[in-house]
This record gives structure tokens, C-alpha cells and sequence, in this order.
């Protein structure tokens, strides 16, 4: 069986070029960086060339780079790490709906520990309010954080935007473009960006490395405390293949973001024109023009997500159920639910993240086989059987 | 993550339908993830003679829902009363934890037909 | 040049064997194990395998292992997230002047935030006063956290006592076991552990990934927050590839603990017997008897260590002074200064970390060139040549 | 870490020593590391004419020092006055952030020898 895999959002393989750059540095060059003898000063300068290569994708100085093991740990150390050095000015927090577990769940923590929260919300396609983001801050804000591109809808917000609105009020302001980064251009400076969050994972580097954008002058309050690393700011011996591996994909992202604008938005909009022609009450959800180019969430009444999943799956294509994240938990996803899409829609969505590795021959299995498995559910479904006799 | 039954019972399910003269009809919602069976019962001398169903939900609950038809045709009333949540996940060889409140719909769908077709009858 | 690595207590090379379990997860099994689809499962099974793998090394059940990115993010979460945890209970926390300074600087964070830390001297070979722990613990004391080995000297903590006086006084107890794992048996039942922290970059494992033994029932609040995984104790997705090789690495960790007792204590004395014979005015640091077998921490007066590492870099020897993390930082250690080492025998001191790869011709190299570089030093020292002449 | 120039320095260390009937010894120890340097000097009509040196330091010490000596010797003392620790790490290519304070003894060793001189001689 040939198998398809359409779950780029959750995690990506590893590029052969990043992986070739990664091998020496288990065996050969397998030293500490922060040792003086050859074994360490033969990896040293890898992670200073990893780290001008982060940098220039996301167009910021290499000190500026914080080498981290993944998003989740990017995400709690800008925002725990602001909120507890920015105590004392202020204790009011704002960020969205529709952010990523990892955001909500730092935001959460910090609502224990005396923060106030402002969650704001998001309209039907996802997307937030600038006004209604602007009329939030108070003297008390510390910290924005609105994610770049979403991970269950790809609806990407307007950073820029958001980024001169916390400038014009001094407030810090965190990105989590966990999933813009490779797909769509991220400009830190242009964005007005104070710190942003990467996991290499998403976007062919390995898993178990991201990295934390810092503007020069952002204190943060550590996670790991200890070894001088990181220029103090995250402790713990460096991943050094992790970090080398991060690097090299970070200039392949640079000279690829042509083709994700190009071949695979191609790809997804003939998935999306597709199945929406195919199979009738069918509701794509997200934002129809911002929106990242490879993400494609659609709902289909009468049915749930999994067990559509499941047969796709079957036929050897993988995709998802909003995040992977929520894959074995119950419930339906905080996203869709903040867009108020209703409760069978929002049950049934499905999200096909396609990839560098995808083709036409790819979409288009996928395009003959799904009317079938829809349909072949909706024939059990007693809401299916109820509407038709309705 | 789904043993080979429960795929068996997911991708052929048994008994889907509805029966138009049911003796029963039974329906079960499931609060916490939406989940929603219907079970259609023709009752002959005191046994399932014949069981349709209908589910709106994930792998687990179609699965469960196929599982309980083949466990109780042929069974009698009292038997089919006596079958629990439990067993059907037992019998498709278990179901992950996080998926086992699917099972619960399956026998309680079917119970409630039986409450159905007999309090009809009574 | 022969190139000679004698620093393992800073990093060592994965071993070979790990590294080709690691291989088929970056590209052919690269799925997010969280996922419910054909990519998804096939690694889920390996994160599984290597829990089990890992619990078997410290002899603990696998819902009792969390999978960490390093030894330092480990420490943060056991000390940090159980202060947290427990903080209803009380606020007092007891550990050691010779804790890496993960450890010590995680008590640092959080006597800024209330706590009050009782930090145990040790005497002149690196060891606590049973009698003096025992008697530091109050009302309040919500957690020790003493380590099993110490990575600058090798001085092993007698853990078994520690976790019984732990125990009697109902309180929670953590060991900082980064150095020992591997190289000494590490039962955290016999030892009567509650939280254990290790990092594979220490045992042949890579760098990237690390583990915390969470002994059931013991709270802690997360570091990360969001994703689901490891039980909610720590969210981000998992780096598959680094935990599979820590897997490997802690089954292979227990079949070589016979080599560490036998051949490399053995090449570990010849190299300590062999520079105490050949060069005098030197002094080991550490416990003559309570050691890491491997470790040997020795002081050569009136020179620097620094100078000595160089020369011996250059001869394609490498080894260390204090802690790789201390290397590029000033000042003495901590560790040495807390033994109450005199400063210039403080400033003088190299730690040799033997590994698997080092022979018995590795030793007598180093035991070859080393009389000449101290002695070059030595000429070099205004404080040698005023001894001289006195 | 270090350049190559700090390394040759260092490996091969120049005018090591002491001077027994030096004319001046100036002598700098680190607050910051405990590094020490003494230096001796031979003065001919106002002209460094040999300088031995003794450092216990790492290796950006030593290096310092012996590159400080190969810098003077041959100077008058107002051109070794004119030295600056800078000039040193400069002359070495440069040292790492962490150990430029370490070139500072040199010049501030070989100044206080140079004033233990013209003490002496004044
Ligand atoms: C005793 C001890 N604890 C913690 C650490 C920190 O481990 P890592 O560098 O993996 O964060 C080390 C390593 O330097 C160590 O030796
Ligand atoms: C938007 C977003 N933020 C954060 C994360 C967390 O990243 P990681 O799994 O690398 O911790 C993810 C991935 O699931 C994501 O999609």
C-alpha cells in the first residue's frame, strides 16, 4: 500500500540534507561545546554556524537565538519567562482564543500565580479583532502573545499589525510561529516581533530542538537554571546534532518558501476545490485568503473526525483531527469551538497538512477515495438517516 | 492503538441500519464527547431476533456498537439486559483507555430499546 | 596525533549501538507519536519500549518515567515543580554546597520566590554529615535534594541513608543522579528515591534528551505546559529518535556496569597511582573510597589548570577542570571551594573522566607527557620558584 | 578558542625566567582569578634591554606575558609606558571575551616594574 502523509502540521520527516549534516556530531564530533579541548571546540563553532543560520531566517542577530528542545518548552520560557521578570510592572496578560495548547496552558498557570488573562476571541474564520486587541491593553499589559499561523486552521493573524500595536503602547509581544516558520516569510524586525517561538520538528529539522527569538534588551526569567548556556537564559548541555540539524533546515526554509507558495498552496487548493465539488455539506474552516499555504481543515456534517481518520488511515493517508496534540483526548477542538462552528461540524474536522514530499498523484488518491469513506459513515449515522427522511 | 478486532468491527461493521417495524427503539447519548447510537430491536418469543443500529461517533463507538450486535442476536431479553459496557470492550479485546467511555453507549443504547420494546408491551 | 578522550563526565560519544537504533526515526519512522495514524503508531510503540527500557535501568515502573530534553531540565522540574507543588505544605528545601549548579540555581530561583534553602556543607572529601541533614529538616521541609554522584570529583552520596532519614521525616527526596547512572547501580527501591534525574548525553545516549523518575503519587507542577504528553507532566512532542537511543543506552547501561567496576576503576587507579608516583606535591580531590569509578580529580600546586588542559589538548589529550559548564566562566569551583581546598590547589585542578573507549596505552600516555607539562608550568611559576628558594 | 598566535605563545613561551640583578621587578596579581605575573627588567640608558618574566595563569596569561616581552624588549620605557593591556591581547589576534581580562596583567606588570625602576633610580 502506498502511504500518504498528510499530517505535516504535526510533525514532519527529517530532510536528508538535515540529517547528513546532523551524523557527524553523534560519533565523531561528539563533544561538549563548552569544552576547551578539541572535542569541544570542534562542535563550538557548529552551533555558532547553526545559529546565524536561525537567525538569518527569521532575519535577527545570532544573539538573539535561544536554542530550545521544542515549542512547548519555547512557549513557556517567553511567556513565564516574561511575566514572572516583568512582575513588578505589571500583571495583565492578553492573548487569543485559538493559540496552542502550550500558550493557554502558560496563560493558565500565570492566572494562578496572580496574572490576570484576557483571552480574546476569534470570528468565524478565526480570526481576532485589532480594536478589540487594542482596547485590552491597560497600564497593567506585560505581554501579547498572538500565535503567527494557526495550527489546526492555518488561519495566519495579522503579526505586523499586532506588533505596531504593542510598540505603540510598550508592550513585549510573543509569536508562537511554530507553524508559519518554512511556510510563510517570518521577518522579526519587519513584524515588530520581541520574541517568537520555532520547533524544529514542523518543518524538517528533528524533534527534540526549536529555538525562542529574543529581541536584544527582552530580560526573561529562566526555566532551567545552572550552566552558563544560552548566555544564561536556558541552561542544559547543547543538542549539538539537534542544533545543526535546526540550522541547515532553516536555510533550506529560506530558499523554499517559493514552494510552498507555489507547488503545495497548487496542491492544497486542489484538494480543497476537490473535495468541496465531490462531496456536498462539506464547510472548510479558517480564514479563505490568510491563511498557510499547505493547511487544509475541513468538516464534514453528519459524521465524526476519527472515524473518518481511521479509514483514511486504512488506505495509508494520514492526516489529522485538529492537533495531534488532542488526538487521544475527548472533546472538541478549543479552535473550532472559539470559531462557534457547531458542535457536529466541529466534530467532524478533519486537517490535511500537506509537504514537501506530497504530489498531484497524492491528492488526487486522496480525492477519490474520501467521497466513499463520507459516505460509507453517513450511511450509519442516525443524523444523516433523520436529515434525509427529514 | 486499536486491537484487530475492533479495526475488524470498525471497517465491516454488522447490523448497520434501522428495522422500519421495530419492536424497540433505544438511543443513547453520550454527554462527554457527543456520541450518538441507535439501536432498532425485532423481538420474537423473548430473544433478539434481529438488531439494527445506527452510530454517530469514532472507531471505538462503531466498533462497540457492531460488537454488541453479534453478542446479543439470538440472545434472550434477560440475557441481553445482563450485558455490560464492560464486556463488549472485553470482547473487541479491549479499547485504549481514553476511548473505553465509547463502549458505554453500545450496551446502554441497547438496553434502553429493551426498556423500550417492554414497556410497550407491558 | 592519537586523539585521547578522557572527559566523559562532561559528554561522551553515543555509542554505536544507539545510534543505530536511532537511525530508522528521523525519516522512515518519523510519525508524532501522539498521532492515532499508520505514522503515529509506529513510533508510539518505540517511546513505549524505551520507557520500559529506561524504568528497568533504575528499576522503577515505566508511568514513572517522564522524558526530559536534558539532566538540567530535569532538575528544574523535580526541584522547581515540586516546591511548587508542595508549596500549601511548607517552604523549606535542604541540599548540598556541591550540587551542580542546575540544582543549586533552581534553589536560587526559588528562594527568591519564598523559599528558604538550607544548603549542607560538606567536609574535605566532598561529603555530608548525615547527623547534620537529619538535623536541618523542620516543619516546613518539603524537599532534599542531594546528589548521587558529583560531577567535578566522583564523591558518591550515601543516597540509601539519605532517602531513610527522607523517609522517616515523610519528606520528599531528590537525587541529581546525571553522573551516576551508568557508571554505578541506580535503584531508586533499594534507594528509596522519589524523583531521580538523569541525561543521556552522559552514558552514551545523545545529547537532547534526558529522563526524571517520578516516583507515584508525587505531584509536581509542570515546567511546559499544553500538550498532553507524558502524562500532562510535560508537554512537546516527543523526540522519538533521542528517547529510543536512551533507551538503548540504559540497556546497555546495565549489561556494562560490571566494565565500570572492573576495567575502568581499573585504568582510573593506574592513572591516579601513575601521576601520585611520578609527580609530586599533587592531591586527589574527591572520596578515597565513595567514588565514581571513573573520576579522578587531582590538584598539582602552583600552577593553573587551565595552562595544564591546553598542553595536554595539544598532545590530543582531553580532560577538564571543575565542570565543562565551568570552563569558560571565572573563578574556582564551587565544589573544590566547598571542600575547603586551598585556592591556588583549587585553581589547579583537572578532572580525567575515563569512558568505554579509553585502554590501558591511553593512560600510560597521559602518564607519559603529564611530569613534563607540570613541570614546564611549575618553571614557569613565580610561586614555584619562591618555594624553591625558601 | 584561542588564536593561533596565542597558542604559539603559549606553547613556546618567550623570555621565561628571572633576572637575578634585574634593575627593576614589578609584580600583578588578579583579584578576579587569582592570575600573578612578576616581571624583571634590564634597563640600558632608558632602553629595555632584557626582560625575563614568571605568570601563574591560564593560557591567555602566559600567552599575554610572553607577548608583552617580545612587544618591549628593545623599547625605551616611555614606548613600554605606552603600552596598554589592549594592545597585547591585540598583538595575540585577539583573545576571547571571557579571558581579556587576562591580558591585563602583562602591561600592568610590566608598568610597575618599569616604576620600581625609575623609583629607584630617581
Ligand atoms: C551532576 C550533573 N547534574 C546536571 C547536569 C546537567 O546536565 P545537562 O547538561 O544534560 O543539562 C550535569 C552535566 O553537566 C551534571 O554533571
Ligand atoms: C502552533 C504550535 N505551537 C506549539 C506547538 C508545540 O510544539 P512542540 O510539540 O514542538 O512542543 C505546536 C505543535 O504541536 C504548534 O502547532
Amino acid at each position: 500500500m502506498k502511504r500518504i502523509y498528510m499530517d505535516n502540521n504535526a510533525t514532519t520527516a527529517v530532510r536528508p540534507a538535515v540529517l547528513e549534516a546532523m551524523l557527524p556530531f553523534y560519533q565523531e564530533q561528539f563533544g561538549n561545546p563548552s569544552s576547551i579541548h578539541w572535542a569541544g571546540q570542534a562542535v563550538s563553532g557548529a552551533v555558532d554556524t547553526a545559529r546565524a543560520q536561525v537567525a538569518a531566517l527569521m532575519n535577527c542577530q545570532p544573539e538573539e537565538i535561544i536554542f530550545t528542545s521544542c515549542g512547548s518548552e519555547g512557549n513557556a520560557l517567553a511567556i513565564k519567562g516574561s511575566a514572572e521578570f516583568l512582575r513588578a510592572k505589571g500583571n495583565h496578560i492578553i492573548t487569543t482564543a485559538v493559540e496552542h495548547p502550550a500558550v493557554l496552558d502558560s496563560c493558565k498557570y500565570l492566572e494562578k500565580q496572580g496574572f490576570e488573562v484576557t483571552v480574546l476571541a476569534v470570528d468565524g474564520e478565526g480570526m481576532i479583532d485589532l480594536a478589540e486587541l487594542e482596547a485590552a491593553i491597560c497600564e497593567r499589559t506585560v505581554l501579547i502573545s498572538a500565535m503567527w499561523g494557526n495550527n489546526e486552521t492555518g488561519t495566519l493573524f495579522p503579526v505586523a499589525e499586532i506588533g505596531a500595536i504593542a510598540r505603540k503602547h510598550k508592550v513585549r509581544f510573543h509569536t508562537d510561529a511554530v507553524q508559519a516558520v518554512g511556510r510563510v516569510p517570518v521577518d522579526v524586525r519587519a513584524a515588530g516581533v520581541d520574541l517568537l517561538t520555532i520547533s524544529g520538528h514542523k518543518f524538517g529539522a528533528p524533534k527534540g530542538v526549536g529555538a525562542l527569538y529574543v529581541r536584544k534588551g527582552m530580560g526573561l526569567t529562566q526555566l532551567f537554571h545552572g550552566g552558563h548556556q544560552e548566555r544564561n537564559r536556558r541552561a542544559g548541555t547543547h543538542n549539538v546534532p539537534g542544533i545543526v540539524g535546526l540550522g541547515v533546515a532553516c536555510e533550506l526554509a529560506v530558499a523554499d518558501l517559493a514552494v510552498q507558495e507555489g507547488r503545495i498552496r497548487a496542491l492544497r487548493d486542489r484538494l480543497e476545490q476537490g473535495i468541496l465539488s465531490r462531496i456536498p455539506e462539506v464547510q472548510v474552516n479558517g480564514h479563505r485568503q490568510q491563511r498557510l499555504p499547505n493547511t487544509l481543515n475541513i468538516s464534514f456534517a453528519y459524521i465524526e473526525g476519527e472515524a473518518i481518520l481511521l479509514f483514511l488511515d486504512m488506505k495509508g493517508v494520514a492526516a489529522s483531527s485538529g492537533s495531534a496534540c488532542m488526538s487521544d483526548s475527548f472533546g472538541q477542538s478549543h479552535v473550532i469551538g472559539a470559531m462557534g462552528v457547531d458542535a457536529m461540524m466541529a466534530n467532524s474536522n478533519i486537517r490535511f497538512g500537506l509537504g514537501l514530499d506530497n504530489t498531484e498523484e497524492d491528492v488526487d488518491f486522496v480525492l477519490e477515495i474520501l467521497p466513499e469513506i463520507i459516505q460509507k459513515l453517513r450511511d450509519m449515522s442516525p443524523f444523516y438517516s433523520e436529515r434525509a427522511a427529514s | 492503538m486499536y486491537s484487530d478486532k475492533v479495526i475488524d468491527h470498525f471497517t465491516n461493521p454488522r447490523n448497520v441500519g434501522v428495522i422500519v417495524d421495530a419492536d424497540g427503539v433505544g438511543e443513547k447519548v453520550s454527554s462527554s464527547c457527543g456520541d450518538r447510537m441507535k439501536v432498532f430491536l425485532k423481538v420474537v418469543d423473548g430473544v433478539i431476533e434481529d438488531l439494527k443500529f445506527q452510530t454517530y461517533g469514532c472507531g471505538a463507538a462503531i466498533a462497540s456498537s457492531s460488537m454488541m450486535s453479534e453478542l446479543v442476536i439470538g440472545k434472550t431479553l434477560d440475557e441481553a439486559l445482563a450485558l455490560t459496557n464492560d464486556a463488549v470492550a472485553e470482547a473487541l479485546d479491549g479499547l485504549p483507555d481514553p476511548k473505553l467511555h465509547c463502549s458505554n453507549l453500545a450496551a446502554d443504547a441497547l438496553h434502553d430499546a429493551i426498556k423500550n420494546y417492554q414497556g410497550e408491551g407491558a
